[in-house]
Formats: structure tokens, sequence, C-alpha cells
């Protein structure tokens, strides 16, 4: 595609774009200030790092969502049936291949990890393509309609899983040598969480790079706002918002099977559930930012984990608080890109 | 002329599985009950039934149109205990009987129960019991519960406490943690748990009260044998119990397991369920068979379907089911009834091979308080 | 005379119940710079649209380079070399001017020598780099929209109304940047209703009115005829700079 | 001496490091019009803005008839007799051009908060904004809506708009840009109506040169956000900043 | 005037004043299309005359929830439709008038000084709730106001679970009416035309007409000058603002009477159903309903509301008993059969909310009113 390739060159003495740091600051200030209040360092460890791997874990569920809906600005309900859907997509694996979950070994187990991950994202990337074609693209631009359209599509698709693998909830066993913890001291850190944080970390990444080395992420604002004018300057932009939705369709999917994995047990409302927590992640993060939605779902994460334990009552409204909170003090969320 | 019987339950929505069972349940207590006749005392049965959605508002209008525009006889339902509730009303200004199931709110033979209320399916005060009487009968055992922070988590733990206090006055709960009903993240919660539990002295165990998805291997995986803790699951559905196999040697009381009962019945009804539907029958297909059996006993017992004449014939009726007898106690009309304690297999033969019985506990070692003021 | 670049065969156009156009006919030689003026409402900006495929054409032939564009999407006319600055300007005004730029560079990034000609024209973009530019002022928006459509070097530039906002001194610049291009073997088609600037820059001249041409011809001709400028335009004397 | 309509004291607005208006003061008395020139980005749409209330001074104040309105919000300002056509068309797209006119007209009677009377009883409401299409010549077009106007329709419905406010100062920002020359000078004479009233107070934005000439009273010239120059028009015309910086005409420096 | 220009002969001249006790009972905005007016004169009678023309308690049911379902429909299109304000804290106010009479009549007992207390209480709250919403997050950006709505109403919903003592938590609370509306009232001994003038006669008709009552208010809202602020600041808040218009007194006060309205009709579904509870009120998935039966009907439209709601509840109420008799029909076919399962039947729900969406894009008011054209 010669639509992306990243500009390199301007004029030397233009002027250079800052760097915003402050958000970044507040995860480590965050977690130093609760340590005083956890008291013991074992315990605030304990809890960091879960916190952080959950956050992770809300960052891969999201982050299809920060492009479709922060950047394409479609409101899309119909997300959580994609996360489901890439859950109940790993038994397609699971089935033939359930030795491998059994087996002790840690290649074995990883491998068969990822074979979900790719066959999850293959089954939601194809399903988002046609969810695009036949759901969302009539209505884009308006939001109502597609809040209507995408929750019909999201009530079919959850039927639909109830039609193929039946109501019953399904108990998904996690591979074998994921199990457990690494238990240092006083210090617990489940095993699986480790390998969340590993696979956020790359998706991370990779999303990051695919923004801002190519002209992707502009081309999707500026076809929100005049996709008449994109149009205009040569660029297919019905054709890119599909693949974006497909993208952001299959990584929904891989975020499905880690939630699969971390629950280990599938119903096909298991994406709907989280879905008010995705939305707000989005929107502490600043609509269209991926680092955003990255510092948002830890930020969020770690919070819950800290008043969790310092004051269960609060829990209940820890996400709503944190959202208020930084809404009082960056009204557009963290790093904002698009400003609608 | 038919007789008319009504089924609701929330066929439609999250707990569509649960519905399925009771449907599946009853159906095949009918067709047991009656040997394949679908016929009593001359009449045939026909069964109406209809899907609330779990909207209680909608089980309200539903039962309302079973007695006044199907005209039958006499009711069954319903899965959710909101929706139960709501149903209570119905059936004292219509003046027919309504069977209870699987819906365990205390309340419904409790504060809001009228007589023309019964209830086959267990209430939440014999879960507590169940689970009190899986609990060592001495030795000091300190008890941390998990629950969630809904009016159903918190009776839950209530009604544990004075569970205990009676029949296992050695065991204490030194701890209660309530997390947000929509939870996922127990770390916090399993911290706290782990640090009021860990210096105590004798058996330390943890007793999870759970409605939706369990929090079991989340608890299970930050390892808390490391301080002695053992964690008591509380019973569920087979595909919930799945989850367990990973945990062998857990204890708790389950209210229905299909390999525990024997009796003829039981032994019908698993055979037969698996020929069916390839699978044993679960939890809710064991109460829809024990709604059924009250149904046709007590029409057999009232011969007919006079509301008044059955009320009568079933207060204090005792009737066979899959888990054994069950009697309506006068007071209430609550269905008495024994509860299991198990433990979990070490190494099943098949997926839903899970759980060895340690005992069964009979109904009189359990002394549910009646509350319905009457 | 060898076949113009752009050709507009008997061209109608309507919008949704709306008759628009009423079969517009003109060609653009390459190389020339072509002027299109005419009242308001008269169908200027609905022939712009029409040429890019924004709206679609419902009878006659539009071709551009001996190809037939008629019924092409508009990211393959743009493709063809066609670039276009809309009466509303079409500024991104959530993007930067400096992403709105590199957007409009589609080939790749900006040759500097061409950049720093356009930053020498429009100066003031330089100094706006990084603001969002929905913040820039009405003159320095029409600025950006240029700037945008000479980005790159194109077979065709349609351009409409782009002196409206600009203050004297850079319809100045606007006159020598078009000049420039045109130098440079580029091919305009120009909508104005500055008749100052219209009249200093164009070859041809096409006027139309309520939906159709109703003259075509020099430029030169036009200026001298001050009559035939009253009865097309309705120019007034005075209304020269 | 009365107090003038509208005064500026040292307003000014930063956006970040950029003054976009700097320090201007400035008086305006009924019955004259100011043209306000300047190159583009000088800062007078930015003056505008920060007059009318669209934008909040960092310092300075304005008046309107010797009362502060710094801290007031737009539409309380609009509501003291402050009125505005914007430079980029601002309509509401889907109403038609008589429902645009009529909202002004209704705003002006302070109509607003009736919620139980019927709209179309007001017929004076409707009445006046038909009057008021009639003299920029769009009656014919009364109810088409502006997203289907062309663009020389929608800045004379933009005027329609500021005149059925009937405000006391009246700010033009270059109503005549994209207008075709043929239905320039029907805005034109409506503008200078206005002026002959003479207790009005009008304030014109505008790059042609030609009818800054014929219409004011007086210039005020803005550059890189100060005001530099303020006076008779062909003496500010003439002036060397006028001559290089905004009409860039190299002769002055001869 | 030239060919290109639009065509001035426009379908409908509202300017034009018209009088009549109807036209001043409908606010001067008659349905402009007699397709539609039709259906309209055969809900409303239909609404009117069902405790006579159908026996049993189903239809009287469905009739009840239609009505107060316009009421519901009709207030959030003041809010949606006419003020173009996203919000998903709507079911909250129905959730107070629910609670507000539920609670009174709980508390207090079977009487009319209670529904008279519990409704009064809902309406304040509700009021003083939706302004306190209004004036603090109006100002932001639209799409971050429908989120803070999102936020409030499941923070309420939390509430009502927590507060179990009053709320009855998730199984809500079950209440006796004052005696007039009781099944067992009979206000005539002899049955009118066979059906028994009894309680829940006297119950529905206090439903309709309050509804009727309430609709006609809003009706005569969206048409005042009032309206037509709120229909301008949709299309262009800046520049209402810039006209002279207080747009976030007046979104304000759009939220608050769309608010009361709102509580009104919980207020009546709970008197009709006799009891209260979150799913009843409260849930989200109530919520998407009032927006796909706006949408359906027609935004902006008022009328839309009652085409909406009558049509979605009748769906809902009747859908599967459709099915039922679809499935039985077929039921020799392969597959078929299970696809129109009744249990299914949220599956033709979800494809009934994208083809509605599809089929009307504005709306089925839209459509008739173009087609009368
Ligand atoms: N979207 C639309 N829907 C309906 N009619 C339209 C639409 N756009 C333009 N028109 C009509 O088409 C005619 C021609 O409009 P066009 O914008 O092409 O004129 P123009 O020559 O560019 O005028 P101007 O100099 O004012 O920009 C006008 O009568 C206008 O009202
Ligand atoms: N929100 C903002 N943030 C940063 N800079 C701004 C903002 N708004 C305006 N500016 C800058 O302030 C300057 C003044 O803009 P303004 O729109 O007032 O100019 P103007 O005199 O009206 O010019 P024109 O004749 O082109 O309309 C411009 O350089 C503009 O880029
Ligand atoms: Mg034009
Ligand atoms: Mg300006």
């Amino acid at each position: 595609m010669s639509d992306m390739t990243a500009d390199a060159t301007t004029a030397a003495e233009l002027p250079r774009t800052k760097t915003d740091w402050v958000p970044l600051a507040l995860v480590p200030a965050l977690a130093l200030l609760a340590l005083p209040f956890v008291g013991e360092p074992s315990t605030w460890v304990t809890l960091t790092v879960a916190g952080l791997a959950m956050g992770m874990m809300i960052f891969l569920m999201a982050s299809g969502l920060t492009l479709v809906f922060g950047l394409m600005d479609i409101i899309n309900f119909g997300h959580g049936v994609f996360i489901s859907l890439g859950a109940y997509a790993t038994l397609l694996v699971l089935g033939p291949l359930a030795g491998w979950a059994q087996a002790d070994s840690v290649g074995l187990n990883l491998a068969l990890l990822l074979l979900c991950i790719l066959v999850a994202m293959a089954v939601t990337g194809v399903v988002g393509a046609v969810f695009e074609r036949v759901i969302v693209r009539p209505v884009y631009g308006s939001h109502l309609k597609q809040i209507l359209v995408t929750m019909g599509g999201l009530i079919v698709a959850e039927q639909a899983i109830h039609a193929i693998w039946g109501a019953s909830p399904i108990p998904i066993p996690l591979p074998e040598t994921l199990r457990g913890a690494f238990v240092l001291g006083d210090i617990v850190m489940e095993r699986y969480r480790v390998v969340a944080v590993a696979v956020g970390l790359t998706v991370f990444v990779a999303m990051q790079l695919m923004l801002n080395r190519t002209r992707i992420g502009l081309l999707i604002r500026a076809g929100v706002e005049n996709p008449e004018m994109v149009e205009a300057l040569g660029y297919r932009i019905k054709r890119l918002f599909v693949s974006v939705f497909v993208a952001g369709s299959a990584l929904a999917g891989l975020g499905g099977v880690m939630w699969a994995f971390y629950r280990q047990t599938l119903t096909a409302g298991m994406g709907m559930e989280v879905m008010v927590l995705v939305f707000i992640v989005i929107i502490i993060g600043g609509l269209g930012s991926v680092g955003g939605c990255f510092v948002g779902s830890i930020l969020v994460a770690l919070v819950a984990n800290y008043v969790g334990f310092l004051a269960p009552k609060l829990a209940l409204i820890s996400n709503i608080l944190v959202m208020a909170l930084v809404l009082i003090w960056r009204p557009q969320g963290l790093f904002p890109v698009a400003r609608r | 002329q038919d007789i008319k019987i009504a089924l609701i339950a929330g066929k439609t929505g999250p707990l569509e599985a649960y519905a399925k069972q009771t449907e599946a349940g009853f159906m095949m207590g009918l067709e047991y009950l009656t040997k394949g006749s679908m016929a009593l005392n001359g009449r045939k049965i026909s069964v109406i039934v209809k899907d609330d959605q779990l909207k209680a508002d909608l089980a309200k209008t539903l039962l309302e149109q079973a007695y006044n525009d199907d005209k039958v006889d006499l009711a069954v339902g319903t899965t959710s205990s909101a929706a139960a509730l709501a149903m209570l009303p119905v059936a004292e200004e219509n003046g027919k009987v309504l069977i209870v199931e699987p819906a365990v709110a205390d309340a419904i033979t409790g504060e809001k129960w009228n007589r023309f209320i019964f209830r086959t399916a267990r209430n939440s005060t014999q879960d507590a019991y169940g689970a009190a009487a899986a609990i060592p009968a001495s030795g000091d055992v300190s008890i941390a519960t998990l629950a969630q922070d809904y009016a159903f988590g918190r009776d839950g733990v209530a009604a544990l406490k004075s569970a205990l206090s009676q029949i296992r006055p050695n065991a204490k709960v030194v701890f209660e943690e309530y997390t947000p009903q929509n939870a996922t993240d127990f770390t916090a919660s399993a911290q706290r748990i782990f640090d009021a539990l860990k210096d105590k002295p004798g058996k330390k165990i943890i007793n999870i009260i759970w409605a939706g998805q369990h929090p079991l291997p989340k608890i299970a995986d930050l390892k808390p044998e490391r301080f002695g803790i053992e964690i008591a699951p509380g019973g569920n559905i087979l595909p919930a119990m799945q989850i367990y196999k990973n945990y062998p040697g857990m204890e708790g009381a389950v209210y229905y397991y299909y390999a525990f009962p024997k009796n003829p019945m039981n032994d019908w009804l698993v055979a037969e369920h698996q020929k069916r539907y390839n699978s044993p029958p679960d939890f809710f297909t064991a109460g829809g068979f024990a709604a059924a059996s009250a149904a046709v006993t007590a029409i057999q017992k009232a011969g007919g379907t006079d509301p008044e004449k059955l009320i009568t014939a079933m207060e204090g009726m005792t009737f066979e089911t899959p888990k054994g007898p069950m009697t309506f106690r006068k007071e209430d009309h609550q269905a008495l009834q024994v509860m299991y304690h198990f433990k979990v297999k070490a190494d099943g033969k098949d997926a839903n091979d899970l759980l060895d019985l340690v005992d069964t506990i009979p109904a009189d070692k359990m002394p549910i308080p009646v509350r319905n003021k009457r | 005379m060898p076949e113009p670049l752009l050709q507009l065969e008997a061209v109608q156009t309507h919008i949704g119940p709306y008759h628009i156009l009423h079969g517009v006919s003109f060609g653009v030689q390459t190389g020339s710079l072509t002027m299109l003026l005419g009242r308001n409402g008269a169908g200027k900006t609905t022939t712009l649209r029409t040429i890019m495929g924004l709206w679609r054409a419902s009878a006659g032939r539009i071709r551009f380079d001996g190809r037939d564009i008629t019924a092409s999407a508009t990211p393959d006319i743009a493709r063809a070399g066609i670039a276009y600055v809309p009466e509303s300007m079409g500024i991104f005004t959530d993007l930067t001017v400096r992403e709105n730029i590199v957007l409009a560079a589609r080939s790749g990034p900006i040759d500097s020598a061409r950049l720093d000609w356009m930053l020498g024209l429009f100066p003031a973009l330089r100094r706006f780099w990084n603001l969002p530019a929905g913040n820039l002022s009405g003159g320095q928006k029409q600025m950006l929209a240029i700037a945008r459509a000479i980005a790159e070097p194109r077979r065709l530039l349609l351009v409409d109304e782009p002196t409206k906002g600009l203050a004297p001194v850079m319809v100045r610049s606007m006159i020598e940047a078009f000049k420039a291009l045109k130098e440079a073997g580029e091919t305009v088609l120009l909508v104005e209703q500055n008749f100052y600037a219209a009249s200093a820059l164009g070859d041809d001249v096409l006027i139309m009115d309520d939906g159709r041409i109703v003259h075509s011809g020099r430029m030169s001709d036009l200026v001298a005829d001050q009559s035939l400028q009253q009865r097309l335009l309705g120019l007034s004397l005075d209304a020269h700079q | 001496m009365t107090a003038p309509a509208l005064e500026t004291r040292g307003l000014t607005i930063r956006f970040g490091g950029h003054v976009a208006v700097n320090d201007v003061s400035c008086r305006f008395t009924p019955g004259t019009l100011t043209a306000i020139v300047g190159p583009n980005g000088a800062g007078k749409t930015t003056y505008f803005n920060l007059v009318s209330g669209q934008l909040r001074a960092s310092a300075g104040q304005v008046l309107v008839e010797g009362e502060d309105v710094t801290t007031l919000p737009a539409s309380a300002r609009t509501r003291r007799g402050l009125g505005r056509a914007f430079q980029l068309t601002n309509l509401f797209p889907q109403l038609t051009a008589l429902e645009n006119v009529r909202l002004a007209v209704q705003s002006r009677a302070d109509a607003g908060w009736s919620l139980f009377k019927v709209w179309n009883s007001r017929r004076d409401l409707i009445e006046k904004a038909e009057a008021v299409l009639e003299r920029v010549r769009l009656s014919d077009k009364r109810h088409v809506a502006p997203k289907a106007l062309s663009h020389g329709d929608q800045r004379k419905l933009e005027v329609a708009l500021l005149i059925a406010m009937e405000p006391k100062v009246f700010m033009f920002d270059e109503p005549t840009a994209g207008m075709s020359v043929d239905e320039v000078p029907t805005v034109l004479e409506l503008i200078h109506g206005i002026k002959q009233r003479g207790d009005t107070t009008v304030l014109l934005v505008e790059h042609k040169m030609d009818v800054v000439r014929s219409l004011a009273d007086r210039i005020v010239v803005l550059h890189n956000g100060s005001l530099v120059a303020d006076g008779e028009p062909a003496e500010v015309i003439a002036s060397p900043v006028v001559q290089e910086a905004y009409l860039g005409l190299e002769a002055a420096r001869a | 005037m030239t060919a290109t220009s639009a065509p001035t002969n426009i379908p409908f001249d509202e300017t034009k004043v018209r009088s009549g006790v109807l036209q001043s009972l409908l606010s001067s905005d008659p349905p402009r299309s007699r397709v539609l007016s039709l259906i309209l004169v055969a809900i409303l009678f239909l609404l009117a005359a069902t405790p006579f023309l159908f026996s049993g308690s189903q239809p009287l049911s469905t009739a009840a929830k239609i009505c107060v379902f316009i009421v519901l429909v009709a207030s959030y299109d003041l809010l949606l439709g006419y003020s173009g304000i996203v919000s998903f804290a709507h079911t909250m106010f129905f959730g107070i008038g629910g609670y507000g009479v539920a609670i009174a009549l709980e508390r207090l007992g079977a009487a009319w000084t209670s529904v008279g207390i519990g409704l009064l209480a809902a309406l304040a709250l509700s009021a003083a709730l939706a302004a306190a919403i209004g004036l603090l997050s109006l100002r932001v950006r639209a799409i971050f106001f429908s989120m803070i709505t999102l936020a409030v109403a499941s923070a309420m919903a939390v509430l009502a679970s927590q507060l179990s003592e009053i709320t009855g938590g998730e199984d809500g609370l079950s209440f006796q009416l004052p005696p007039a509306l009781r099944p067992a009232f009979r206000l005539l001994s002899e049955p009118v035309f066979g059906t028994a003038v009894n309680g829940r006669l006297l119950a529905y008709y206090l439903v309709f007409f309050v509804s009727l009552g309430v609709f006609l208010l809003l009706l005569r809202v969206v048409n005042s000058p009032f309206g037509r602020v709120l229909q301008a600041i949709r299309e262009n808040e800046f520049r209402a603002e810039a006209l002279g218009y207080r747009v976030v007194a007046y979104r304000t006060a759009a939220s608050v009477i769309s608010a009361l309205a709102a509580t009104v009709a919980g207020a009546l579904m709970a008197l009709w159903l006799r009891y209260n509870g979150p799913d009843t009120t409260l849930s989200f998935s109530i919520m998407i309903d009032i927006l796909l039966m706006v949408v359906i009907g027609g935004m902006g439209t008022m009328y839309g509301a009652v085409i909406g709601a009558a049509l979605f509840v009748l769906a809902q109420s009747y859908l599967q008993v459709l099915m039922e008799a679809g499935s039985s029909a077929v039921a020799g076919v392969p597959i078929l059969p299970n696809l129109i399962h009744p249990d299914r039947w949220l599956l033709w729900l979800g494809a009934l909310f994208i083809v509605s969406v599809y089929a009307f894009p504005g709306g089925i008011v839209g459509r008739l009113r173009q087609r009368g054209n």
C-alpha cells in the first residue's frame, strides 16, 4: 500500500511537536502513593503486578475499539461479541489439540495459545468484515443508528453462539504450565498474568508503530471528518475503513482469547460484560489514542486492586471514580487524538 | 377435560441453560410418573410453557394470563427469585396453587409467602445448613466468606452464620469479604482474606457463596495452601463444577449430583437423560422432576385440581423425587430434603465425573427455621 | 488542435430531485489557465464536483487525458492527476497544518524544494505548522487548502474561489503561485468571483448561468469588451479594484 | 460626552505563546461605520470573537454602552445588543432559510421561553422574518435549507440573520466574500442603510478595498494582533504600513 | 425564477396557521400524511377500546404497556430527536417514578394519598437530578455527556441494589393499589358490553388518559417557540448561542421536562403492574428498547413515538407466540423449525433492530410523510 508510507522529510527548521509525558508519570506515581497505605511491601508488589497484568488484558480487549470507536468514530456495541467470539474460537483449537493443553511443556502450551490467538483473530477478522459490510457500512456518521444496529448485531451474534455452542457455560482448561503462580517469598505472581503482559506489550508496540510510522491514523481521522475530501485527495477511504474495522475485530478476538483463558469459562455474554469497562478506558485514554488506552487500562486496573484492598465498598464505583477524576483533570482524556 | 399446568421459566437470557434443565426435568418427571401416558385420573395433562425472560414484570403478567386466559389448574415457576417473588401475589389473587421451582430466595417461603405457595426447590437457608453441615463438627474452624455485594450475597453469609451457630458452634466466621457483583480480578480480595485467616488456629476455610461465574480458580491459583487455607466452593451446575476438577480434595455441600442418590427414580432419570441428551441430569433437571412429582402426587391425593383440596392435600405431603422423598412442611410449604456433602475427585473418568460422596445430610439434621409468621 | 486535457460533453447533473446542470460542454487545453465565472447559484461548484465524481453526472460525458472518467470513483479520478480545492476548503480541522499537508502528498514525502517554495508563498503555514488547522484564520485556511493542492505536481488543478477571504497582498501571491504553476506545465481550472484576479490570470474564460455555459472565449477579449462584462457578469465599472 | 456604543480596553488574548489580539483599545460611536482591515491572521476575527463572547479574553475589557460585559456569555451579550455575522458561514443547515431568520427574530422578541404556545401563532415574527429575506433578495428561496443553497446565497442568509437581530452594534466579518459581483451592491446598500439610521454602530471586516473606501467613516488597522493605525480612510490607506503589509504595494517604499 | 433553484411548491407550509380544536390539540403539527393519520387514529381507537374489544388479560396488559411506552418514548424523543441530546440515563427517571410510587404504596399503605406523595417526591427528585446533570455536564462534548449519563445510570442501578432495605434490591417491590384500582373493586354491578367494570378497568383508563394527556402536552412543548429553539440548538449550538439563546439553560430545561414525563411514565408502569423492580424500569435493555422505538418510529416527530412504541411492544409481546405458531407449522422441514423456535426470539429481535434501521432511515413517520407527497 503506497497510500500509507511515512513522511520523513519536511523542511529542516519547521517547528517540532512535543511529547506529553505527564500522564505517563501517573502510573508510577499512583503505585508509589498506594505503598504506604497498603503497608506490607509483599502485598503491595502482589497487588501492583496483578493490576499491571490485568491492565494489559483490559488493554487487549479495548485496543480494537480504540481503532473503531476512538479513531473511526463508530460506536460499536458489537465489540463485546467479538471478544466472546474470539473466546469461543479457542474451542476450535482446544477440541482437536486437547493434548497440547495437558502436556507439561511450556513450548507446547505456548504454541497452543498462539494457535488459539491466530485462529481467533482469523475468525473474528472474517466476521468483522461481514459485520462492517452488512451492518455498519450503511450507518457511518450516525451514532444513534450505530448503537442500534450494532446492538442488533450483538444480539444476533450472541444467539448464533448459543445456537452453535449451546447456552450452557463451557469450561476450558488453562494449559498446564500456565496455571498456578510463581511464589517468591510472600509475593505471588500468577503465571498466566506474565503471559498476558508479554502479549499486551507486543500488541501495544505493534499498534504504536503502525499508527505513528504510517499515515493510517491521520487518514482515518481525516476520513471521519470529511470523507469526500480524503477521496478527492486520492485515497480509497472505504477500503481503509474496512481494513481498520477488520483489524479492530481481530484485536477483539485476540483479547477474547486472553480473557477466555483468564476466566476459564466461556459464556456468550462474557464480552458484553466488560464493555462498560472498555468504554471507560477508551474515554480516559482520550479518543483514538493507543497510548492513552494503554495507560488508562493500567490505571483502572491498578486503582481497582488498591481500592479493592483498602476500601472494598468503593470498589463498586472505582472505575467511574477514576473516569471522573481524569476527566476533571483533562476533559478530553489523557492523550486526546481525535477531538470530538 | 385436560389438567392444565403452566410452567414459567426464564428460557431466554443469561440463565437459558437453567431453564432448559427445569423444563426437561419437569417433562421427564411427568412422563415417568404417568408411565408415559401423560394422563392422570383419566384426564390428559397439558403443559403450557412460558418464557418470562427473567423479567419480574413479565413473569407476573404471564402468570396472570396462565390463570385467567389459559385457565390452568396450577402453575410452576420460575428461574429468577425476583420474578418468583413478583408472582406470589398473583397466585393469591387468583386463588390457585403455585409451585416455586427453582427460585431460592428465603422470602418466598418467608415474609412474602401466602398459602397458595409451595416450594420444591431448596431455599438459601437450606444451602447454608448444607454448607455448615459439611464443616467438621469438632475442633477450631475459622471461616472467611467470599460473596457478592448485593442482597443475595449478604443474605447468604447471614444464613451461613446462623446455620453455623445452630449446628456447628465450633466454627466461626472470622471475616466477610464482599466483591462487586461483576468483579473479575480477585487478587485484592484474596489478599485480604489471606491476611485475615493466616494466623488463625485450627482449620481455615474460605467459603464461597456465589451466583454466576465462579471465582474459585482465581483464588486457588494464588496458593492459599501456603497458609494452610482450604476452599469450600459450594455446589453448582455441572459445567461450573468442571473447573473444580483441577483442585481435588475440596469439600462442600451440594443440592444434587447425579451419582449420589440411590433410588429407582434417579436411576431412570440418569439413564434416560444420558440417552436423550448425552449428558447426565443436572441440578435443575432434578428440581424440575421434583416439581412434577409434587404436582402429580398432589392431584392424585386430592382427587382433582380444586385449589382448596390441593392445598389441604399438599400440606405435610411427602412425595418421591430423584433426591429421595421430600416433605412440604405444613407451616411454610417448604419442601424439606436432603443435601450432600461432597469431596472433589482426584481422577474422574470423564468431564462430568467430578465428585465423591462423603455423606448424605438428612433433612432432620438441618433445623431450617420457619420465617413466614403464619 | 490537440484533444483538450479535460473535456465535458453535454454534462447534466441532478442533486436529489433538483436538476442543476443542463448540459455543460467545454474543454480545457493542456497547459492553459481557464477561468470559470458566473453569478451565485449558476452551477460552477456543481460543475467542479461533477468532474471530481462527488456528484454523478446523470447524462453526458467527461473525458480526462483521453480517458472517460464519467463513472470513475473519486479516488481514481484524483489518482489520474486531478487536484481539487473545494469552495468550503475541506480543511481537516482536527489535524495539524503539517498533517494536512502530509496527507495531501499522497505519493510520498514532499521534496524539500517544493515545500520551501510553498512555505515561501504562504509563510503563515510555517508559523502554525503544528497548530490544529481548525484554529487558523479564514485566510490562512484558504492558504492551506491551496498548499495542499499544490503539495505535489498534478496534471490538472480544480480550484473553487481561492482568493475569497484573502487580503490583497495574499491575492497577489496567489496570482504569482498560479502563474508559476502554469509555467511548470500544470493545467488549471479556476472558479473566481474576483474579476481583478481572474482577469490577471486567465488565458481562457467560461461563463456559466443557470446550469449552462453561456460564453466561452479568450480572457483578453472579455477584458477588452466592457459591455460583454456588463451583460454576462452584471459587472459595473467601479467593481474593479 | 455619552458612552460609546462599544469600547474595548486593552483587549488581549493569547493562545499558548501566540498573542492573537494584543492590547487593543478602541471606541465605536453610534452612527459610524468603522472598517477593520489587516492581513490574514492579523486578529480581526479573533477580535470579533472576543467582543461578541465566543472567546474569553486573557486580559482587558469589553464595554457595551459603558457597561462591562467581559464576563458575560455570548448569548447575554447578544441580548445587550451586540450582533455578529460570521466569516465562515454558520447557519442552521437543515432548517429552511425562513426558519433560520425567524429564529433570529424570535430571539430579538425574547419569545424563546414560551412553552405552551404554538410557535406559528406568532404571525408577527414570521412576517418580520419574511420582510428581512425580501431585503436580501432571498424570498424565492425561503423554503430552501442552507445546505442546498449556493455559497453566495448562504452569505446573504448570514447577513439576513444579523439584520433580523436588530442589534445596536453590527459586526460584519467579510460579508461579501464569495458573493458574485452583481450581488455585492445589494449587501452594500443594506449596510449603508443601517449606517444611515444613525443610532447604530457598524464594524466591518472586509478585504475589498473599494468596498471599504465607499462605506467606511474610519479605518482601524490590525497587524499581528496590534492596532497599528486608526483614522480617516484616505489617510490610513495611504499610510506605509497599509500599503506594504496589507496591499503589498512595493511603491510605498519609494 | 430559474430551474436550477429548488422548487417553491413545498409539500407542507408549516407557517400557515390552521384553526380548529383538533389543530390546537395537536399544536398545529398534524400527522401530514393520510396513511399516518389513519394509523394513528386506529391506534388511538384500539387503545381506547381494548377492554371492550378483546377478552383476557394479555391484550389489556399489552395495551397498558403501549400507553406507558408512548409517553416514555415521546419524552425521550423530546431529548434525542428535538434537542439532539444522547442520554443513557432516561430509564433512571422512569425508575424513579416507578420506585416513588412503589415505595410510597408499600410504606404508607394502599391509598391515593400515598400515590400522590410518591409521585410528587419522584417528580421532585427527577427534576433536581435532571437539572444537576444538565447544568454540570451539558457543557461537555456530546459523546462524553452520553458516557457520563451511562455512568450515572449505572451508579443509580447500583444504588437501587444496595439500598435493598428500601427498594427491595434485585427482587423489587410488590404492593397493593388503592381499593378502587384492585381487581375486586366493582364500579358497576353489571358488565358493559360483556366486560366487567372493575378496578382493573379503572386502572387501565387511568393509565390511558394520563398517557394521552402527557403526550399531547409534550406535543405542545415541541411545537412551541421553546421547542423550535431546541431544534435550532440541535442543528448548530454555537450559532444558537450567538443568536442570544442560552444553550445550557434551554437544554437543561428540555432535560428536566423530559425527565418529568419519564417519571410519570414510570409511576404509571408501577401502578399498572403493582410491582416495580430494577429489570422493570431501570435496566439498560429498556434504554436500548426506547432508542429503537424512537428511531423506528421516526426521530423528532413525536408521532414516531406512538408508532414505534405500539409496534415494538406488540412485537415483544407476540413475537414468541407467532414464532411458536410458525415453528409448528413448518415442523417437518429441517433446520427451519429450529430457527423460528420461540426460544430464538431474541435472534429475530436483533434482526429486527438491524432491518428496521435500514428500512426506515427516517423512521416510519418519515417514510409515510415522504410517500404522502
Ligand atoms: N446539495 C444541494 N441540494 C440541492 N440543491 C443544491 C445543492 N447544492 C447546490 N444546489 C443548488 O444548485 C444550484 C447551483 O449551485 P452551485 O453551488 O453550483 O452554484 P455556484 O455557481 O457555485 O454559486 P456560488 O458562486 O454562490 O458558489 C443552486 O441553485 C443551489 O441552490
Ligand atoms: N484557538 C487558537 N489557537 C491558536 N492560534 C489561534 C487560535 N485561533 C486563532 N489563532 C491564530 O490567531 C491569529 C488571528 O486569527 P484571526 O482569525 O483573528 O485572523 P483574521 O485577522 O480574522 O484573518 P483572516 O483575514 O484570514 O480571516 C491567526 O494567526 C490564528 O492562527
Ligand atoms: Mg460555488
Ligand atoms: Mg477572519
